[in-house]
């Protein structure tokens, strides 16, 4: 039973990194960039590592993968925070919305 | 059980692939460090699912140390920049 | 299988880098792109069993290098054009060399061959004497303190004296006019930033943390003194990251850094020395408690001690000589 | 289990020629060290490869454990690991001093004004 809960919730997580890979690798600017990769990896991450906190067997081993849950959980978006950040003040911008996803890159 | 481990292993290194190609094509420095973290958590991620499928769990620590110094990378660089401030685009 | 299919893919993603590193010429991007070959490099390192290797990778490539490189490129390095292949002389030259390794790699055992003679002789006898003679589980660590420990000496001795080639080549700054109040303050974006603020600060007493479990859990699990003194080193770092060099230098001065990075190396020899004085050959724990094994324990204790103050306090120390060639 | 025999060391060999040609062809003194580290990371790989053993575990005794890799290559290899940071730093203050002195890192730039004495600059 743990372990076809565990399977799914690893499948899942890893479906769901996946697509906030391929989000990263298509979008069409970096903000858009920045919000598959951050959040939708943060998610992912979170859903494989409670996948194997299902499979650990013994407490030691389930808190240290609480720990990376936890570690992720925190920094992946205050890193996020901190490039969105310094890529404002850098003077990027979000695209104008009708120059459309096709234009590719930021300018 | 070893299947879908294998597929896991397999989808992250995909994954691992687009973060990659993204790192290399930029376009600006923000994209790349940006691939780099994300880089970095399905590493960890690919560390812990292999060593649970190899049955040895306990060397955990080092995802642990990954996802304990991940934030050293980013935080050199928002330095660098505050530092060096240039105007956008690489 | 999983174990090769791994393998060979790490091996892929290792390769796709290594090629883009080649072809891109923004030192920027090329220092991102070095930061995750060595993270592949080090998940290969693990796919490979070597846990303790991929541990010290880990600590190297994640806490260090970024911020070492990081110190000394500049915006004004900034190719115009971001791509470009090497010249064909040199893609001909190392065709050359490739094809004379090639030859040479024919030899080699297998992959993963159990009758490798790598295997045989030395290996075995780590293996199967090392917990009777030495007492800790970690053969890694038992090899490196106990067996090699004239070697590691040696090693140590390198990093310190690198550590002190970089002190030597750092800027003289007493005769340059410092800027006091532009180096003297917390780096505005990054203290007046709340988020970064609340979660960084509280990261740093984590990371020595784990970085004093890494020192102690060596001898049970992987980690040890190189490990744990990079460990403590970044995490130490991360304070100076946040507000200046300066301020770090208030609470731990350049002066008692330069003090440890010897310290360390002192300690390692001093305790070889103490086997002399007590019967021993140098460097042979055994004579150091009532019985062997306790005497191993001791003495790698001591010497892993000695590694991890050297270790860590040359990082901290490189990072004040960068930042202060960086003003 | 004889899929993937010498395949890790053609990959580290392909490495090893990467980290050269970056080191002959770049004239960025910063690019020449991350292709050192490359060059490097190569022979490492050699060595790892070297100590593993199919089917075989961390060399980290325990009971439920019958084969484990060498730990002879892993004990040189963490040791060079943090030698090589080192060596790293060395060459990355060679190359900051090298930019007090001439202004820049790009080898050509540094190769057209060879006049210029580095003790001058502060």
């Amino acid at each position: 039973m743990t372990e076809i809960l565990g399977s799914l919730l690893l499948l899942l997580g890893v479906l769901t990194v996946l697509v906030g890979g391929v989000g990263l690798f298509r979008f069409p600017d970096f903000f858009c960039r920045l919000h598959s990769a951050s959040i939708v990896d943060t998610l992912g991450a979170g859903l494989v590592l409670l996948g194997m906190l299902v499979l650990s067997g013994s407490v030691v081993i389930a808190f240290k993968v609480a720990m990376i849950g936890a570690l992720i959980f925190f920094l992946s978006p205050m890193t996020a925070h901190a490039l969105a950040r310094a890529a404002l003040r850098s003077g990027m911008h979000r695209d104008k919305p009708g120059s459309g996803p096709s234009t590719g890159g930021m300018k | 059980m070893e299947t879908v481990y294998l597929i896991v292993l397999g989808l992250l290194l995909i994954a691992g692939l687009l973060s990659i190609w993204r790192a290399g094509i930029g376009p600006t420095r923000f994209d790349r460090i940006l691939a780099v973290n994300t880089f970095t958590s399905k590493s960890i991620l690919f560390i812990s699912v292999y060593l649970f499928a190899t049955g040895h769990p306990e060397y955990l620590d080092i995802a642990l140390l990954y996802a304990l110094v991940n934030y050293v990378t980013s935080l050199a660089l928002v330095n660098y920049l505050n530092r060096n401030p240039v105007s956008a685009n690489d | 299988m999983i174990n090769v299919v791994a393998d060979v893919g790490l091996l892929c993603l290792l390769l796709t880098v290594a090629l883009a590193i080649v072809c891109t010429r923004s030192p920027l991007s090329l220092v991102l792109l070095s930061g995750i070959y060595s993270i592949a490099l080090c998940t290969l390192f693990v796919i490979l069993d070597a846990v303790d290797v991929a541990f010290t990778e880990a600590a190297v490539g994640a806490g260090i290098s970024a911020i070492l490189f990081f110190a000394v490129i500049r915006p004004e390095d900034e190719p115009v054009t971001a791509f470009s292949w090497p010249s064909s002389r040199a893609i001909l030259l190392g065709l050359g060399v490739g094809v004379l390794l090639l030859a040479g790699t024919l030899d080699m055992p297998m992959y993963g061959d159990h009758l490798a003679p790598a295997h045989q002789h030395l290996a075995l006898r780590f293996l199967g004497q090392s917990f009777e003679e030495i007492g800790i589980p970690n053969v890694v660590t038992s090899v490196l303190a106990s067996y090699r420990g004239y070697d590691t000496l040696g090693e140590v001795v390198v990093i310190f004296t690198a550590g002190v080639a970089v002190l030597i080549l750092q800027p003289d700054n007493k005769k340059g006019p410092a800027k006091p109040g532009d180096r003297d303050r917390f780096a505005p974006e990054l203290m007046g930033n709340p988020v970064l603020k609340t979660v960084l600060l509280r990261m740093i007493p984590l990371v020595v943390l784990f970085g004093l479990y890494v020192q102690f859990h060596g001898d049970y699990g992987p980690g040890g003194g190189f490990q744990a003194g990079v460990i403590l080193g970044a995490g130490v770092i991360t304070y100076g990251l946040l507000s200046s060099a300066t301020r770090l230098k208030r609470i731990i001065s350049d002066k008692w850094v330069t003090l440890g990075m010897a310290l360390g190396v002192l300690v390692y020899g001093l305790v070889g020395v103490a086997g002399l004085f007590l019967g021993a050959n140098f460097l042979d724990y055994s004579v150091l408690g009532p019985t062997q094994t306790a005497g191993q324990h001791l003495g790698i204790l001591l010497i892993e001690l000695g590694v991890g103050l050297t270790v860590s306090c040359t990082m901290v120390s490189l990072y004040y000589c960068f930042k202060q060639g960086e003003s | 289990m004889s899929f993937p025999g010498l395949l890790n060391y053609w990959v580290a060999l392909i490495l090893l020629v990467c980290g050269l040609i970056i080191v002959m062809d770049s004239r960025n003194l910063v690019k020449k060290l991350v292709g050192l580290g490359i060059f490097q990371s190569a022979v490492f790989l050699v060595f790892i490869t070297l100590g593993k053993k199919s089917d075989g575990s961390a060399p980290i005794l325990d009971a439920s454990v019958s084969v484990y890799s060498n730990p002879l290559p892993h004990v040189l290899i963490l040791t060079a690991i943090v030698v090589g940071v080192a060596t790293t730093a060395v060459g990355l203050a060679l190359v900051a001093r090298i930019r007090r002195a001439y202004g820049t890192i790009d080898e050509d730039e540094i190769d057209d004004r060879p006049e210029v004495e580095p003790e001058i600059v502060p």
